[in-house]
């Protein structure tokens, strides 16, 4: 009974689509995105931004990121915000592996996506050396409306399992990189379906 | 204002070491050995705060204006202080050669043990009679000392010609 | 001259001997200093604390991480406690973990460029890293002096506005970390206004790289004036409800008064700067005492405590809003017109305009702008008061257009060295509340 | 029969949630076991001594207090139910009742069972006073709630 063996280890996310359990696939996808909470990973600079991002002027809670929780068992989304050191690393990978699946990694400005301006000993030259990364968010801070571009495409890349199957595919992170938002905008981003 | 260095040739003694004013700010060059009795002198003098503890690595620029009666070594330990009731600074600069130790302030200036690890992790520079010599910034099991000029900055190369490479 | 690469090393995340050693393996003198007998109790008091059964098996105390992931350690400072029960007995901060090498990266990047590297470092008061960077180089370039009127009053408006928003952060996050959840968004909620002045003149929130030095990089936008005045008005009843929220509640004392207290000559020893050595009774404020830009021209009290305890600190904190938002009232009234960068032709790169009509503008903008300006050979040290206390930048410079050695001294980094002292004997919920009053910024701490 | 409805209904209403949460749990959760995930959190840090088993004895005494409290509101709480009709005797024996544990309740305080705070709390705060230049204006806060027993003393 393939059915059973695929609920025991990948419990009813993993089932197969079949008319049976298609609704409860996408009833599994809508709640993991809706209400997805970030771990606190604040490094530098980023983290102040995406404090700000929490507060009340930008309201993360609109997205279903109620809290941020500091510990890795209640977390969902990890945003790495901020450059991450060499002494950093293995604390980064650490926390990654105490996090408890469904996951999902954030990278939040150019220092952890790439090392940044500091291309030296000290940084590591981006965090997807030691942890699976899902979306790519630039600027150095990214503007909080950037930072909540990057949480809506990856909501929506997790309704539509699109992150899964990425994943599966490439064993790393889905490796969706998004555009700067400009700060102060007035004209809503549209999200361009995939 | 310029910078008014004092002449050359015969600078003032402060504690029994050649000094000179740069910008505003007495400048004390201290030999390795007196190291510590400059300091402990200047602390009597009511300079009670030491705001500053840091080192230069001379091995690229080693000519640079010094008084007379101050050879150049390569490494240069460099202590600010200051005194709250004269509101002056002064800069206690020691020439410390590769391999030599320079005494820890710690006895009369705590504020400095956080600061001599920082030197020791950063140059290699070790000071005798501190009781906590070990890295502070960078992890333990790193080898080499980052702020010296024969240690590369580490940059992996990358597609576009940055200006100053 | 061989060049030693660095070899990347991802080890585990024990830091061997940098950590806190257990009773058992840590001889009696260095116990009697990590229980602070140096500066502050008897030797007979610390003999007390410092010898209960030290038995390794059977050991009383237990040693715990207060890691680089904790919510309220304000970024990656790691601290290890040493309990019994409830009461801290020892504690060692152990920091690095945000350590970006920015001292090597500023001795490659050219004068001009030395902002961005800078402006980093302590990533709530950008504006006052910059300044300092600045003051340094104009003190070698020896330019200090004919800084235009204008660029000076600018310098100080952003310096005191960036002043207060980073207390409103400490106003925000001391908050968080001792329940007053609500604080966050309140705290927040005023800083948003003053970041969002910030872009409007800098174009940035945070991270300007707008002060230079010469000068700053554009003149303040049309409007500026009354976006200033409403922030001075939105603010101060704001205040008044923090005062509410905070300072009239007998929760609030109980938590904060005599937890981390520091006496006068252990703020001095420990070199301790800004609020928290001025919680300790002394006046010592760099604007005042060593004055700067055009601060003595400017009327404004210094604020202090008298019980060096982390209630002073917030008090003090919450009155340098205050204090700074006058500072700024007064710079309104007094702000010159003329230009807002020296018109030295060495330091400052021709009008972007020129640039179109003249070949030797457009050589001038490239030479400054990929090169940099040539700096005299020499050193110097220049200090102002930023938020958190004293930062200073120590430049020795060989006369090519990149600083020879780069150091700043970080206010954060000194004040987190005073963590063991004011935590000793105190309980770990006031571990937290002590972190907290030293608004410790670990970018700035491990450069 | 009827009045015992209520208790049933809470009973299979708590029971029924208990069971959906754990089963959903289960069922819904993808399930990948590691090494890290079963060591202790310790903010980052991967744990390289073993955590004391002793605890200081603090923390037992302030337990044994609660199951005190705790047993005797339960004996309360059917009193207060049927409070009208049991009358005064039975008012008066719940309160000799609750005296014998005030007294225990008294005792263990007495012998600072409850006071193992911070050493140095009642430190007294010394109030220096101010160091700074004379006819410097001088602003001193955080004074509420405390009282100042200097007046601007020592002057640099």
């Amino acid at each position: 009974m393939s059915v059973l063996r695929d609920i025991a280890d990948e419990g009813l996310g993993g089932m197969r689509h079949n008319f049976l359990t298609g609704r409860i696939e996408d009833l599994v996808k809508w709640s993991r995105s809706r209400s997805s909470w970030g771990a606190t990973f604040g490094l530098a600079c980023c983290a102040i931004e995406m404090m700000g991002t929490g507060a009340p002027h930008y309201d993360i809670a609109r997205f279903g990121m109620e809290v941020f929780r500091a510990s890795p068992r209640q977390a969902d989304i990890m945003i790495v915000a901020g450059r991450v050191s060499q002494k950093m690393a293995p604390v980064l990978r650490q926390v990654y592996d105490q996090m408890m699946e469904p996951k999902w990694v954030i990278s939040m400005g150019v220092c952890a996506s790439s090392g940044g301006m500091f291309n030296n000993y000290a940084i590591v030259q981006g965090v997807d050396q030691i942890v699976p990364v899902d979306v790519y968010a630039p600027g150095c801070p990214p503007t909080p409306e950037t930072l909540i571009h990057a949480i809506e495409t990856l909501h929506q890349l997790i309704e539509d399992g699109e992150i899964m199957r990425r994943r599966a595919a490439t064993g790393a992170g889905a490796d969706v990189h998004i555009q700067e938002v400009p700060a102060g905008l007035t004209v809503p981003v549209v999200l361009q379906g995939r | 204002m310029s910078e008014d260095v004092t002449t050359q040739s015969n600078p003032v003694l402060v504690h029994g070491c050649p000094s000179e004013t740069r910008f505003g700010q007495l400048v004390v060059h201290a030999a390795r050995t007196n190291h510590l009795d400059v300091c402990r002198a200047l602390y009597e003098d009511g300079y009670q705060m030491c705001v500053d503890l840091t080192a230069v690595d001379h091995l690229v620029h080693a000519q640079r204006s010094l008084p007379a009666g101050v050879t150049a070594e390569r490494f240069e330990v460099v202590v600010n202080l200051l005194s709250l009731q004269h509101k002056r600074r002064v800069r206690v600069r020691t020439q410390v050669a590769e391999g030599e130790t320079v005494a820890s302030l710690f006895d009369f200036y705590p504020a400095t043990e956080a600061m001599e690890r920082e030197v020791y992790d950063m140059f290699g520079i070790r000071f005798d009679g501190h009781p906590d010599l070990t890295r502070i910034l960078m992890p333990e099991d790193w080898e080499g000392h980052p702020l010296r000029k024969d240690y590369a900055q580490g940059r992996i190369p990358v597609q576009f010609k940055g200006a100053a490479s | 001259m061989t060049t030693i690469e660095p070899r990347i090393v991802s080890a585990g995340t024990s830091e061997g001997a940098q950590e806190l050693q257990p009773r058992s393996i840590v001889g009696h003198k260095e116990l009697m200093r990590e229980s602070g007998a140096v500066l502050r109790m008897s030797e007979a008091d610390a003999a007390a604390l410092a010898d209960i059964a030290s038995d390794p098996d059977e050991d009383q105390t237990m040693i715990i991480n207060m890691g680089p992931q904790h919510p309220s350690t304000h970024g990656v400072l790691r601290l290890m406690l040493e309990l019994q029960g409830e009461t801290v007995l020892r504690c060692k901060p152990i920091i690095g973990y945000l350590h970006t090498g920015m001292e090597k990266t500023g001795e490659s990047l050219t004068f001009m460029q030395g902002g961005t590297n800078v402006t980093r470092m302590d990533y709530l008061s950008p504006l006052n890293n910059e300044l300092v960077f600045s003051m340094a180089t104009e003190k070698l370039l020896g330019i200090d002096g004919d800084i235009p009127e204008r660029a000076v009053w600018m310098r100080m408006l952003l310096s005191e506005l960036n002043r207060m928003s980073s207390h409103l952060l400490f106003m925000a996050t001391n908050g968080m970390d001792l329940g007053a959840v609500s604080m966050m968004l309140y705290g927040w909620r005023e800083r948003e206004q003053v970041l969002r002045f910030f872009q409007k003149v800098t174009g940035l929130r945070m991270n300007h790289n707008f002060i230079r030095p010469g000068g700053l990089a554009a003149d303040l936008p049309a409007g500026w004036r009354d976006d200033v005045l409403h922030l001075l008005e939105e603010i101060p009843p704001r205040l008044e409800e923090y005062e509410v929220l905070m300072t009239g509640q007998p929760i609030w004392r109980e938590r904060l008064q005599g937890v981390g207290v520091i006496t006068q000559d252990e703020a001095v020893a420990l070199a301790a700067t800004g609020p928290i050595l001025r919680s300790t009774g002394i006046a010592w404020d760099l604007r005042k005492d060593m004055p700067y830009l055009r601060y003595d021209d400017v009327e404004f009290d210094v604020v202090v405590g008298v019980h060096g305890d982390a209630y002073d600190r917030y008090a003090i904190r919450l009155q340098e809003i205050r204090e700074s938002m006058h500072i700024v009232r007064q710079i309104l009234d007094r702000m010159p017109a003329g230009n807002y960068r020296i018109q030295n032709k060495k330091v400052t790169p021709p009008p972007r305009g020129r640039i179109d009509e003249s070949m030797e503008a457009l050589i001038h903008h490239f030479k400054i702008f990929t090169e940099g300006f040539k700096v005299p050979e020499g050193e110097v040290y220049v200090a102002i008061e930023s938020p958190r206390g004293e930062i200073g930048c120590y430049i020795a410079s060989d006369g090519s257009s990149t600083p020879y050695r780069m150091h700043v001294r970080a206010p954060s980094f000194v004040n987190v060295q005073c963590l063991p002292h004011m935590m000793r004997g105190g309980l770990v919920a006031d571990a937290v509340a002590v972190i907290s009053s030293i608004d410790p910024v670990l970018g700035e701490v491990d450069r | 029969m009827g009045q015992y409805l209520p208790i049933i209904v809470l009973m299979v209403l708590a029971i029924g949630f208990g069971a959906i949460s754990i089963v959903a749990s289960k069922l819904l959760a993808p399930r990948r076991p590691n090494s890290a995930k079963l060591a202790p959190y310790e903010c980052g840090i991967v744990p390289s001594r073993e955590a004391p088993e002793r605890f200081p004895v603090s923390f037992y005494v302030v337990a044994m207090l609660f199951i005190m409290f705790d047993i005797e509101i339960i004996f309360a709480y059917p009193y207060a139910v049927s409070q009208r009709e049991l009358g005064a005797f039975v008012f008066w024996e719940i309160i000799a009742f609750s005296a014998v544990f005030f007294v225990a309740f008294v005792y263990v305080v007495a012998r600072g069972a409850l006071d193992w705070g911070p050493v140095k709390k009642d430190a007294p705060l010394v109030d220096v006073g101010v160091v700074a230049e004379p006819g410097r204006n001088v602003r001193i806060v955080g004074l509420e709630g405390r009282e100042r027993s200097s007046e601007l003393v020592g002057s640099r």
